[in-house]
């Protein structure tokens, strides 16, 4: 995406579709999880598209990021396929971690989405050294972070953005803000004026954006990118944002006063990015197109799923190591078909 | 009795032993709100009765949350410390193992480390390597700790009291699989010692010993084993440090036999101790070697056909009963 | 110690003869072990007199202190026993921890110092917690925690600052900033401007001094302890001091470079301490009298030590904990005297 | 043959394999600096050749230099990062067990984590409950990790070179009374594979199965026992996962009688899964049950006598190892 491009209408009407992708992804994620074709459980990104797809509009392909639980915006923003991800989801056959990770373990290497997180604050340290590496190649690449704001109250956060520092080393944080953790509002239990200022303290240069606002979010994180990549060392993006659902797929919400969710609705991203292409002269049509292709791609997604078989038992003991056997049940326990 | 769900069980536990002692309080992430799910019920309502000074809802702080438990235990109050799951508990093992285990002994006992700290262990469907990981056997290997693994409702409310009372600190795992599981539980205190085991089942051909949920296997294994004719004495351990080895001596020079039967990782765990330890103890007793059933030695993987090839069900233990049986 | 006090050459002469004691203490103990009095290896805390004396003049019987590796400073400060330190250090019968710690275990529980610590921050974590006993206790105390330079880059180090606010805990934090970090030199592993401005980015009321100057810590803790006291919050204490010794018994400081050391020894708190004394009026006598009390008081602690008996092997199986037995070695492993 | 410092023996193979691959580095604190003392020598001089981009000096911050090690293995180089002991090593279970261990696995193959961690073991005389702790077990109750525990400079050069060249994450546990002492070192690459046992002595009467220091004295234990007349078949494992069971299953063929000696805690520890498994693989050669021998279950205490209370010597050694052959 050359400069100019950028606030570009037809730019951010494919990042309106991407956008779509994500919340469509999501919106059939819990349909399924619903209707029982979902293992575990899943964290939705509902109400933050807009933060995962500003900044990945901003990464190439080599770029690396590191997610974390709440990933499959962060996922379907970087390139990964929504097909390989509903059928990890669903435990089939193809899924982008072969059906091992789930919902928390998804990655794609190959568009350098190095995984999600089910340990929060993890993506952090490893994103650092991820960021190392590509200093010791001498590649042409750099490393974006995602981390939510309750995860910036656990103490790797703070020595990655130390090492971060410390080693000039060509790495984004991202950090979403949704306002909550869990079921905790996280200023309840957050000291001092919160990431921005903790990331100050390290002399980091920060930026600060309305992460419901894909054009603003867009602009940013190129300027923070653009930063990271011109070798001025790691920045910090904040992004204000709302997590309009329930922490997970089984969260009532029981937490939130009544209201709160709705109002918070008003601001999700999506339609105001339609308004803004609307108002930018992008016809409704074509606005309706992106959304429709978006879904469309989704559906298409869930069916093939939902085709797929599950994996061969069998398979559970790849992948464990090199050296040493999983030391398999032996021959009087194994199981046709698993376990009994 | 009361018929109950475990989680409610050992929230009952909890809110009585703060009644009983206003020294008592826990700290953990999500403590003091209302998921609307199922596994962050552990604490509901026990905010209103007690307070944010009692029910404190912490940072994500895995550290902390330990280490503050720690220091406000030699400071002279008895926390709970809830880590949420044994995986987040890795997040916060130094605290654990180097001060909690350690400060009685190496400030010559001076200071007691009168802690809880909960962390549950197991596979729950579909909750992957990250969610699932039972590390009994790592603080079983752990001086200073007590290592309590309670399997029916009746046990986690009255062994969670046993535990809140002791000096020692102890690591109290439940099973993630066990929350929503029901069970009859005493209408009076029913505190349950800690290292003592149950004998949820007589019987004179083997014995199984087991803990946790796959206690509960253990005893559908037994079950089935009893439509065939054989008898088999179910221990439920309760308690792993100390384990209750007069019960489990006994049953075996009943039986002659022992199968150890655990939901973790085979290698390297706490299975593995029982079988040394009984091999020695009760070697004249015994009419054949001790055996053990546990995971393969993979991170417990996604999708259901995996999932289910990791797990240790009651089938696979009755094949291995037979394979002790017949030998 | 009344307000009117402070700053008084008789409570600073006091104050001096504790910095002697240190001071002796850790002479001796280093002749102690090079003479191999002591069975593991010492920090000691030359050089840095000032700080834990200073802060603890301003302490009381019923307040605790949570310390670190380098502990013997702090420890007698406090108010504990040289002698019995001394014994622990050589591992005999009336040591502080009962010989079963050592130097980095060293514990004084009647004066309220809960102990040194072995691994880096977790007083740090360990404080916070005390602190919310008393809070939950409804008592009339306070907690302050000693944490080097190094050890601020370490995660629980930002995790307690947070929650100590949170809380709004009755706490100090002394960040003693000796310039090292073993044989790193800790700027060169920290980013920003350092510990002062990561605890303002918690909003933590800061204070920053010369921590080789014992008047000027002793003034600067009267005020961080009086507004802890006064239930405002937590306080953060920055002293600027310099480790003169190696970092452990055996380091050589090969790390530095020539002269470093000795341009820095021209600092060291007790001399500047003496020479205000002498300024204020007290006479070289009595300054010298102190330095002797001092010495002749560790040197007694160093013989009664030396006399004192090692502990019966059979004393390691006590106090490990209440419930199940350490399984001590069977009839036929055990060894009279111990190992062969 | 070079007569060489084991911590001597290990720095050289660090550096040659550094020579040999351009993506292979260092990380932890002090790398670069010189102390004078014994511990922190294992990188000395090293900084000089590498330079600063290859032998990191960190900041105090464990769960980063564990956490940077896995996200560098993932992206493609082959870091060493150091830990300096086990128990500092938990600082940094997290990373170390829920990343490193599970990302191949829980990715489903699509990535490798080639790293070693450094995690030094082992009591050091007056070293206490923090610096003195053997957690073998926990690593090897890990599905996903190799474990290595050499015992001589040769194997802690030879096996260094294999743990960095393999593409799996390895635990490297040097016991830290063993830094400082001397072995013959091959001249040439000298390279041992993971995984494979040495039989340090052969004997005929009595296996003893051992590693990293604790192997050097049941060699002294097996040499006072020859005096008797005894003939003792020492086996330093080297690596314990995975262990070399042909070797020990070969052993015990021939001896018939085998005692498992270890350093750390016995309860829970590695010694017991050697004895579950050799029960269980070899109970028609073995003509006695298997037994073994390792510490009290109390932390390390300071003092001298009770230190030697702790631990495991050569007369202990010996005395187990006769009540294995008169049974
Ligand atoms: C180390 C660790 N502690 C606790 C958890 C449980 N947990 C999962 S998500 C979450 C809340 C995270 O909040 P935030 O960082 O704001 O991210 P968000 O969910 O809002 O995207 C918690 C407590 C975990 N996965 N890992
Ligand atoms: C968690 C942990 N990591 C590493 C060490 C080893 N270590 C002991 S002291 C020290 C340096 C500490 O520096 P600083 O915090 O500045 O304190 P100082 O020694 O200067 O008083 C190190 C790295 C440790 N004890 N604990
Ligand atoms: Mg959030
Ligand atoms: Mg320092």
């Amino acid at each position: 995406m050359s400069e100019q491009n950028r606030n570009e209408p037809a730019r951010i009407l494919q990042l309106y579709e991407t956008m779509c992708l994500i919340r469509a992804f999501e919106e059939r994620a819990e349909e399924a999880f619903d209707a029982g074709l979902v293992n575990g459980s899943i964290h939705q990104y509902i109400g933050q598209e807009a933060v995962g797809t500003g900044v990945c509009a901003n990464l190439r392909d080599t770029d690396y990021i590191l997610s974390n639980h709440r990933g499959h915006g962060h996922s379907i923003a970087k390139g990964a396929d929504p097909e390989a991800m509903m059928k990890e989801l669903m435990g089939r056959v193809g899924g982008t971690s072969g059906a091992k990770g789930g919902s928390m373990h998804i990655a794609d290497f190959s568009v350098g989405m190095l995984g999600a997180n089910g340990v929060l604050a993890d993506g952090l340290t490893m994103g650092v050294g991820a960021a190392q590496a590509i200093a010791l190649k001498g590649e042409d690449a750099i490393v974006a972070v995602f981390v939510g704001d309750g995860t910036t109250n656990r103490g790797p956060f703070y020595e990655a953005l130390n090492w971060a520092m410390v080693y000039e080393l060509p790495i984004l944080f991202v950090c979403e803000n949704n306002t909550y953790a869990s079921s905790t509002l996280t200023r309840s239990v957050t000291a001092g004026e919160g990431p921005v200022a903790r990331a100050q303290a390290f002399g980091m240069p920060t930026f600060d954006v309305d992460g419901n606002d894909l054009v603003a979010v867009d602009a940013v994180a190129a300027e923070a990118i653009g930063a990271v990549r011109g070798g001025k060392g790691p920045q910090f993006l904040h992004a204000r944002t709302y997590r309009v659902k329930g922490h997970i797929s089984r969260d009532k919400l029981l937490y939130r006063a009544e209201g709160e969710t709705e109002e918070n609705w008003k601001r999700e991203p999506l339609g105001a990015c339609a308004a803004w292409l609307a108002e930018e002269g992008i016809a409704e049509d074509d606005i309706a197109a992106a959304r429709d292709a978006a879904y469309a791609r989704i559906d298409a997604a869930v069916e093939a799923a939902k085709a797929a078989p599950f994996p061969d038992a069998s398979l559970a003991y790849q992948d464990v190591q090199d050296l040493g056997p999983p030391e398999i049940w032996p021959e009087n326990l194994r199981m046709p078909g698993g376990a009994s | 009795m009361t018929e109950m769900m475990f989680q409610d069980a050992v929230r009952e536990g909890l809110a009585e032993e703060m009644r009983r002692d206003p020294l008592v309080w826990a700290l953990g992430e999500d403590l003091s709100t209302a998921h609307g799910g199922t596994s962050a019920n552990q604490y509901l309502g026990l905010i209103d009765e007690f307070g944010p000074k009692r029910i404190v809802n912490t940072p994500i702080s895995e550290n902390t949350i330990m280490g503050a438990a720690v220091g406000a235990a030699v400071a002279g109050t008895r926390p709970v410390a809830d880590l949420r799951m044994a995986d987040f508990g890795m997040c916060a093992v130094d605290e654990l193992v180097n001060q909690a285990a350690k400060i009685r002994y190496m400030f010559g006992g001076q200071a007691r480390v009168p802690l809880v700290v909960r962390q549950a262990i197991g596979v729950r469907k579909g909750a992957a390597a990250q969610h699932s990981q039972s590390t009994e056997a790592w603080y079983v290997h752990t001086p200073g700790l007590v290592v309590v693994a309670p399997g029916t409702p009746a046990d986690g409310r009255g062994l969670l009291k046993s535990a809140i009372r002791s000096d020692d600190p102890v690591v109290f795992m439940e099973h993630k699989d066990l929350w929503g599981a029901t069970g009859e539980v005493p209408d009076d205190e029913g505190v349950v010692p800690l290292g003592k085991a149950s004998i949820v089942r007589e019987g004179s051909d083997l014995t199984i010993v087991s803990w946790s949920r796959m206690a509960r296997l253990a005893e559908e294994a037994a079950e089935a084993l009893a439509g065939d004719g054989v008898s088999v004495e179910v221990i439920d351990l309760r308690t792993l440090w100390p384990w209750d080895k007069a019960a489990v001596y006994a049953s075996v020079g009943k039986t002659g036999r022992l199968l150890v039967a655990q939901e973790a990782v085979q290698v390297g765990g706490f299975a593995a101790e029982i079988m040394a330890d009984v091999t020695e103890a009760c070697a004249s007793a015994l009419e054949t070697h001790v055996r053990r059933i546990g995971a393969p030695r993979m991170p417990v993987p996604y999708a259901e056909p995996m999932e289910n090839e990791y797990r240790v069900t009651p089938a696979r233990i009755v094949a291995k009963a037979r394979e002790v049986l017949e030998s």
